[in-house]
């Protein structure tokens, strides 16, 4: 049971790869999604205030629930404008 | 329609031809430009990364936005990725309409709503250092 | 700039090569396009005719205009005369600036005045008729 | 002593041609002008409501002075928006 996770811009580069799987299990969120990232890179740690999460290439709540086969993106401030979407 | 992220260099005659119907009286297009400086720092190049499918499918849902909003006959956006030299397209809005107000207004609204929503970022290289640019407190026009 | 009055087809990539300088972040563009239809005739082409000369200085006075107006760039402006098909470009104008703000607003500015002041006249042709369309009484947009 | 006159759109087909030449007297105006060309093409009488005029390329009131060497114009109202400069 894996989701694939997709890293883009400063993410990237600080996790040194632009796509990750992680195991979901029963009940996971796309913010657990994160910190299950954490724990494999470092590097991302810290960034809870200033990520989003797509699931699907749809933006969703921290609680938004992942299961098998989804794709969650950590998306990082755009640059053109505010994140209200 | 055409909505596309792209490494190719940007072609604003294609999107123009694209976007124009025998119904058009008017093209609006945005072209936005790499350019030289930002917050006093001279730029060198800029890096463009972007979630492709998601931002062409954040065009679609823009455009839709402004076919229901305003009288206008169509929309194609394109933004490009990887590297870009000063004065390369990073960013192409194009809209027609049967007159010009609809599709200036449609237009700059898109430009507005795509730099706000779309999963794509931008690093600034600059002599000696480099910086992916992010969120509300750098600068946001352009 | 650049300001024109010619028979010879537009080219909107020439326009905005013109314009863009390295400072520049965002270029507007408008292209005003002859459309198939007007007041409910079909339309089969039009025909343009102009003072050259001061339509010329026109666009070189609302350019200036515009320039100690907005934080723009650089002003471009094309009007093409004589015989115009469907779909072809009978005026082009392009604005660039630092932002795209000033060039959304400037390119739509210069578009409105240039159509109020300049001396250029098209007569439309349709089936079994033609008229030169003039002043107010007659839609004014596109 | 003669100043040149330009035609177009709807007046240069009226007149049959696109420039003329008048003779410019003492005092002579651009609406003056227009009269002494009604003389000569009568299809252009009557539109003095809706003309305009440019002497050397500027708008001009119907009493601006033309002399030698002037290029006078009758503008028939622009197709893009009202009269107002």
């Amino acid at each position: 049971m894996k989701a694939r996770v997709r890293l883009f811009a400063r993410l990237s580069e600080l996790a040194g790869t632009r796509e990750a799987e992680v195991e979901v299990g029963e009940g996971l969120t796309a913010g657990e999604v994160y910190r299950a990232l954490c724990g494999r890179y470092p590097a991302l740690s810290g960034l809870n205030g200033s990520i989003r999460y797509a699931v699907n290439g749809e933006y969703a709540e921290p609680g938004h629930p992942v299961g098998e086969g989804d794709e969650v993106a950590l998306i990082p401030p755009v640059s053109g404008g505010s994140h209200a979407v | 329609m055409l909505f596309e992220v792209t490494s190719a260099v940007l072609d604003p005659q294609r999107l123009i031809d694209h976007v124009r119907k025998d119904e058009s009286g008017a093209v609006a297009l945005f072209s936005g430009v790499v350019r030289n400086e930002n917050l006093g720092r001279r730029v060198l190049y800029l890096e463009y990364d972007s979630y492709q499918e998601m931002a062409e499918q954040v065009m679609r849902e823009i455009a839709d936005e402004a076919l229901a909003r305003w009288p206008i006959t169509d929309v194609a956006m394109q933004h490009r990725t990887g590297r870009l030299e000063i004065g390369e397209a990073s960013l192409l809005v194009a809209v027609s309409a049967p007159h010009r107000k609809a599709a200036f207004e449609a237009c700059h609204a898109l430009v507005d709503r795509f730099k706000e929503v779309a999963p794509v970022w931008k690093k600034e290289v600059w002599e000696g250092g480099e910086e992916w640019i992010e969120g509300e407190a750098v600068n946001r026009s352009g």
